[in-house]
């Protein structure tokens, strides 16, 4: 069976910046970023759109994000 | 393209109040993702705390009140015995429970009221600007413990689920964490088992989660998750302290949800 | 005298310290003073602000009401939530490094201060409510630099005087971007 | 229907509990406590019978949290205590007001301060009326005189919690609570009462969620919420005051009494007349909101009015203010659980009389 | 003294806490509320320096009783609180006050009811000055209106609640608690007081048992001890009565105000008379005991007296009591931690002028 | 002749009010011999609960408080704060630690207050009239129980020995009964050992004893003993539940008593 | 017709449902009736005694206080303790099985009846309370014998009829002995 | 050693007659003394004269007496 293919996309917005969903993704593509600040004030986290196809789609990101940033979809 | 994760209906739109990383987020995400898969939403009645997640009752999405502090299990006990039939869960801090609210809970569990608690241990008050907590480490620096907690004078933090665990009303008690995925899963799991003992009755349920509060720990959101793990879980041991014979102990499986 | 100064900024922006220098030097001059600050769950990362007035007679009610001599805004919202607090023609500073908008009002003297470079021209961008204090002093004749400095100097004490400096430069660097931008006006 | 046929002799505790039954109470969240202890044990005996709840608390902080949360998911609900519990549920009855759900709370009440004694006394007059949690609210207190009325107001007192979704307490002292009298448990009379669409009985996914709360953040809300509620309480102050006025029409001298203290009063009010004094009487029926029109329609032939109570002096407060100064106002009181003779209260009006001369 | 030179910058909440070490206090017991945090906060850095003793209570519950069981012991001791954390200890100060023994309590309170909100309001005056605990007690309630009267009503409060063996009250609203003003830590005026030979630090086998208590069974002593209970009040009432007038000599029109609206109302005074209008305040600097004198002593020119409250009209009543009718008297307030504005002060007082014309 | 058996001066010479056969005098005149043998009794500080030894305070010949119901370890606290080297007690019946006094007991252990609790476990609310307390056996039958306690409906009464054991604060806790002379003369080692375990500043102590209640539970005074031994004993194990190392377990050897 | 009785004796000698019983039979009788019991510690093995109240007008206050018309005393201390309650001319029953000592006051119509040897006498010394009042419907007009014995009849109920008889025995023991006693007067 | 000698002495009127001393007596010869009623209305406990002299001066009686009724000394 092929890994899995995810895309994750981030509710800018509501995100704080807080950096707990960088440090769990197995493949390492979330990061802040901080040339952005958004309307909160805050640098929103971020995958780039390079990185996006080394998602494994785990969840991870997700599931610890404490302020329901993220969506997460398999891709294929 | 098949949904991995996505936000849950148990939840309004409302964006949480709660400080960057905290938590408090992650675990009412927790609580509404089970009502949701178990289809209980519209069934059930909250109670919110007065502590950080005071404003509760604007983020679950169904029908709650907003207690006293520390009276959140007799206010779930006063639904509860008006409405057998619904789930009625409380949620509640460290300081609103193991604090001011001890008899209320102690009672609940010895009642064996069918309830269900979710009680949020972050070793401090992080309402009212980071107080000392009955569950407050030993050594640890507070605003009401500038030097650090002294167990001589103050006494040793309370292990809440290790004492709810003596008493027979007490169906369901679990002690887990929230520091990462997996023990967020494990959370999840552990809240759905709580949530499925009081639908079968079978009395008192809690869930104990060692959670952060980066504001009034002085740390970062990611230095508070190493914290819990390095400090708080060796002195609250995470597991189960009590499960009746037949609680479904099936995983929550997440349809939709991670 | 009578002046009514509101400080509003984020949370960590340093806001509340520097209303309290603005009233502690102030009261070390004798003059009476008073600092309010906004308190409650707002607090929490999100706006923070305090009240400061200065007088040389007794202080009524501490809280400022649509009677504003003066507001120093750190960030936008900060501007947008109390600009309404200010009496005609008095004094807005605001951070021009956050806020791009200019204010709404037009009977204000109004004065960008681009306080984050400023306060990273000297070295720590944390020191951007130091200029903006400097900026303050400059245009409004209620304390002197020379007293803030002193005043700083007892605040960090002996054990923290490295401080000084650094503070010192940036408060500096805000007396001479108000005369700059104000020369503009 | 022969009222007599179903008269029976109860005490004033157990007619309490009984009356709330036939008001519709069916949930009851309480703690021992002399000298009310008869209505948690009815409760206890009776509540089950016709399928309601009766709980026992850990304590009274916890009883009337009970009492707030059954009353949110929109139960006819009551606790009952005695003066110190009562003191105890303060900052629950304050977030019950504030969050607008009625209930009724018994108080039958005994000497203090502190723990004090257990023997009657109207001493908790100020700790009914004036609020004694935190912030501003009110709630209709009821001050029955005897077993009957016990009944009646008790049961009415429901109807009048769901019609305005506040509080209502029913203050008798220590005797109301354990004499007997005959009792005939009637009609009550009824409001016309809203559907309690705003309790929390889950949604079923077909409505908002209702949210049962008193916190608002944000002080112009706060004091939206205030305007609200006291716009309630002027509509309560309107409405709802009773009072009773015995012999007042052509009185030179007016007792005002409730509760026990008015039976005995009304018994000196008959003697006094025998002696060819005009006395009168206003017995308030509700203490909040104070009968203040019953003063108002006093005759100027009035020379003097006392206040007497089972107290040291809390009801001649609310006669002074609703007096405003037109009679000079004089106070009777004993307290700890001593009850004041007719004749100690004759001679207190007599003394006052020759004074006011 | 060079008072400048020991003037400091404090906040309100530290200014009390400072004020209390230097009033003797050496014990505190109290929960953490929101806006008095800085006290428990600075008592914890601070007491132990002084060989004190801070403690953090499991409740406001805890921690009243725990200054019940110090205070009998002894100690100078005190707790702090705010709004609903002061409703839970009602049945505590009953107690206190039944048993005689000396402590201070601090409310820096907020807007209610229920959990409400955490700005300021002053809508505990009924909770603070009717005992809102049961039976017949009071104590002297003192609301300062700056942070230096904070610091020195708070120190004298040690001397005074000794003196009474009473309790005394600091009641000052969430601004008084944040604000920071200048403070100078001045000499305390001394009482002189008797040994505290009634307190319980162990008989040492050389007296009798001391019991600190407010149990009495029987009528008759209860009656002697609210009797006793009440002539110390009268005591009070007639020694402790504080409050300053404002520009009331030729004042035709009087505001009553306390706390941070009188902090207001001073300059709405200052405003008026610039306009013509001849203004005065009265700012009782003890709600309980009421200062009646002040009112008294105004002079016939009055036409209109109005309480100024951050509250729905609670001292407004006790103005009406203290004028018994003499003048017309209004209310101005707001609530939910709203603060009165200046302007609408002034509003209020010129429609009631037109009103009275 | 040698004296076996006297009053002890632990007391006042003042009667008791308790009903004919209750176990109350008998655990009063055992805290005072202990605190007579001691020597301590100058030096002591008492708290009475309200409850039927509500008038404790007339019978203990030492200073003594008279606590507001279910505060009186909230109370012993603040004396015991104020005065370290002097022994401070609480006397406690169940309605007033186990029920309303919940919270104020477990935080007294908690912190390791150094104090002694004599915890008069007799299943009911003696004071009021016959109400269940929390430590109401399960089928009692009570004045608010009038059916005998249903555990579905209330739960299952509490142990409060075993719950308070779990607390790091608590360095001595013991079940005692006092239904025979045996068992009396245990309950007294039990109450030595508690105040030699304050004395020695090792923390918090509480002895509960199992006592009678004839009046309310319906029973003889003799039956009564034999309702203790046969029906709470099972429920309720006498033992030591936690004892600190140190603590002096000599016997408390009486001097002129027996 | 206003008739104020107090019931005393120690707890356990039934003076609480001797009072009630007048009570109720008043009440079936249509008249206005009021029971106002001690209530308190003392209960507790001491003294017991209630304020019982029949009148054909509403009853103000339900307290006997120095106007009582009858005293029903089971046992020494109740009598010295409410005699003083008595108005000149009352009615004082009082057990003389337990009570040795004369009344001191002499200005009451006095009747003695040795209630325990009587009730010992119809079988069970339990009932004295129903002799005392037998004696007391012989001595009042307040209630009819037959209609006591009717409300026994209805308090006992189906479940409990067996004991009817021997309560109704004791009542008429007691008419006849203060029909003797009183005579002796 | 030869077995103790007791005698025991009753402050009578503080009997509350409750009979927990009369289980306890390893010699049985505590009883109450139905024929006398004391001060409080109790019949009181008692050993006879007669039965004295069984008394053992094992405590017991006073053990349980939960009124502090009896003494008991060690006779010769
Ligand atoms: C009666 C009462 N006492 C105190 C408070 C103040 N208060 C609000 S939240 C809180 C404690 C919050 O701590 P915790 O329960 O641990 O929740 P967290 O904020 O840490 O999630 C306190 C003491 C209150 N609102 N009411
Ligand atoms: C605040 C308060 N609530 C209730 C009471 C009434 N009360 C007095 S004693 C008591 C319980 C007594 O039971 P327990 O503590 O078991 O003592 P016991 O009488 O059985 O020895 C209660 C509920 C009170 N005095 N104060
Ligand atoms: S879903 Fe997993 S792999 Fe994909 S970005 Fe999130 S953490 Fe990384
Ligand atoms: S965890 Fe959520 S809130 Fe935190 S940085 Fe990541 S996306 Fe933003
Ligand atoms: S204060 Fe602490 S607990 Fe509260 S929201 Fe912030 S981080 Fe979370
Ligand atoms: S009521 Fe029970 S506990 Fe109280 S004194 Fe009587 S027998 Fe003892
Ligand atoms: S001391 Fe022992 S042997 Fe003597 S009477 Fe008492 S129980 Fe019996
Ligand atoms: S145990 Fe004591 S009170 Fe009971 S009968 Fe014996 S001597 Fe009397
Ligand atoms: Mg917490
Ligand atoms: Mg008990």
């Amino acid at each position: 069976m092929a890994r899995n293919r995810g895309q994750v996309s981030f509710d800018i917005d509501r995100c704080k910046g807080c950096e707990l969903c960088t440090t769990v993704c197995p493949v390492d593509i979330v990061s802040i970023d901080t040339r952005h600040i958004n309307q909160r004030g805050y640098h929103p986290a971020t995958v780039s759109e390079s990185d996006m196809d080394k998602c494994i789609a785990c969840g991870n990101c997700a599931v610890i994000c404490p302020d329901l940033v993220i969506r997460v979809q398999r891709v294929a | 393209m098949p949904v991995v994760f996505e936000r849950t209906r148990g939840l309004t739109e409302k964006e949480f109040h709660f400080c960057p990383g905290c938590t408090h987020g992650v675990i009412h995400r927790l609580v509404a993702e089970v009502l949701e898969e178990m289809n209980e939403l519209g069934n059930t009645v909250g109670v919110a705390p007065v502590g950080c997640s005071v404003l509760s009752y604007q983020y679950f999405n169904c029908d709650m009140h907003e207690a006293a502090h520390g009276r959140a299990p007799a206010m779930a006990t006063g639904i509860k015995r008006v409405l057998p039939d619904r789930m009625v869960f409380a949620y509640q801090g460290d300081g609103d429970l193991a604090s001011i609210g001890t008899a209320e809970i102690i009672h609940a569990a010895g009642r064996g009221e069918k309830i269900t608690v979710i009680f949020v241990n972050n070793a401090i008050y992080g309402m009212t600007g980071g107080q000392m907590a009955p569950t407050t480490l030993a050594g640890q620096r507070t605003t009401t413990s500038p030097l650090g907690r002294d167990p001589r004078q103050v006494g040793f933090p309370l292990r809440v689920s290790e004492m709810l665990a003596t008493i027979d009303g007490a169906a369901f008690i679990e002690r887990t964490s929230v520091h990462d995925p997996a023990h967020i899963r494990k959370t999840k799991k552990a809240i759905r088992n709580a949530f499925e003992c009081q639908k079968a009755n079978q009395g008192f349920s809690m869930v104990e989660i060692l959670s952060t509060c980066p504001t009034n720990w002085g740390m970062s959101p990611l230095e508070s998750l190493d914290w819990v793990k390095e400090t708080m879980m060796p002195y609250y041991p995470l597991g189960n302290f009590r499960r009746p014979e037949a609680v479904t102990v099936s995983g929550a499986s997440g349809g939709g949800h991670a | 005298m009578l002046e009514k100064t509101i400080c509003a900024g984020f949370g960590g922006q340093g806001v509340m310290s520097m209303g309290r220098l603005i009233a502690s030097t102030a009261m070390a001059r004798n003059l009476e003073v008073s600092w309010l600050p906004s308190y409650g769950p707002e607090m929490r990362g999100g706006t923070a602000n305090c009240h400061v007035i200065v007088s040389d007679k007794l202080i009524g009610s501490p809280v400022i009401y649509h009677d504003a001599t003066c507001l120093i805004a750190m960030n936008l919202p900060s501007m947008q939530k109390f600009e309404a607090e200010l009496l005609p023609g008095a004094l807005l500073i605001y951070n021009s490094s956050l806020i791009e908008a200019a204010p709404r009002r037009e009977d204000l003297r109004a004065v960008p201060v681009p306080a984050n470079e400023l306060a990273a021209g000297v070295g720590n961008p944390k020191v951007a409510n130091m200029v903006m204090l400097g900026a303050f002093v400059s245009l409004t004749s209620i304390v002197e630099l020379d007293d803030v400095i002193l005043e700083i100097t007892e605040m960090f004490g002996v054990s923290k005087k490295q401080f000084v400096p650094l503070n010192e430069a940036a408060l500096r660097r805000g007396v001479e971007a108000a005369g700059a931008a104000y020369a503009q006006l | 229907m022969n009222q007599t046929m179903n008269k029976v002799l109860m005490k004033g505790n157990e007619a309490i509990a009984q009356a709330a039954i036939h008001g519709g109470c069916r949930y009851f969240f309480g703690y021992p406590i002399t000298p009310q202890n008869e209505i948690p044990e009815y409760m206890a005996r009776e509540m089950p019978k016709v399928g309601g709840v009766f709980l026992q608390a850990e304590s009274e902080v916890a009883a009337i949290n009970m009492v707030y949360g059954a009353a949110g998911a929109g139960a006819r609900v009551m606790t009952s205590s005695s003066s110190p519990g009562i003191a105890l549920k303060q900052e629950g009855i304050s977030y019950i007001v504030g969050s607008e759900v009625p209930c009724v709370i018994v108080n039958i009440s005994r000497g203090g301060p502190g723990l004090g004694g257990i023997q009657p006394a109207q001493s908790d007059y100020y700790q009914s009326t004036r609020g004694g949690g935190n912030g501003d609210y009110n709630f209709i207190v009821f001050a029955p005189a005897n077993i009957q009325e016990a009944a009646d107001l008790t049961a009415e007192a429901f109807e009048i919690a769901d019609y305005y979704r506040n509080p209502v307490m029913v203050l008798g002292d220590g005797m109301i609570g354990q004499m007997m009298e005959p009792v005939v448990f009637r009609d009550t009379p009824k409001r016309e009462l809203q559907p309690k669409d705003w309790a929390t009985t889950g949604t079923g996914g077909v409505r908002a969620p209702n949210i049962i709360n008193s916190l608002h953040l944000q002080p112009a809300d706060l004091e939206k919420h205030n305007e609200h509620l006291q716009a309630k309480f002027r509509l309560m102050r309107e409405n709802e005051a009773r009072s009773e006025s015995y012999q007042t029409a052509d009185a030179e001298f007016v007792f005002v009494a409730y509760g026990t203290s008015a039976r005995i009063v009304r018994n000196v009010v008959d003697e006094l007349r025998e002696r060819g004094v005009k006395a009168g009487l206003i017995r308030p029926i509700t203490l909040w909101p104070f009968p203040v029109v019953a003063f108002k329609e006093l005759p100027d032939t009035v020379r003097g009015v006392m206040s007497v109570e089972m107290s040291c002096g809390q009801m001649v407060d609310d006669v002074r203010l609703a007096l405003n100064g037109r009679f000079p106002v004089g106070f009777h009181g004993r307290s700890g659980g001593m009850v004041p003779s007719q004749q100690e209260i004759i001679e207190a009006c007599l003394d006052m009389l020759k004074e006011v001369e």
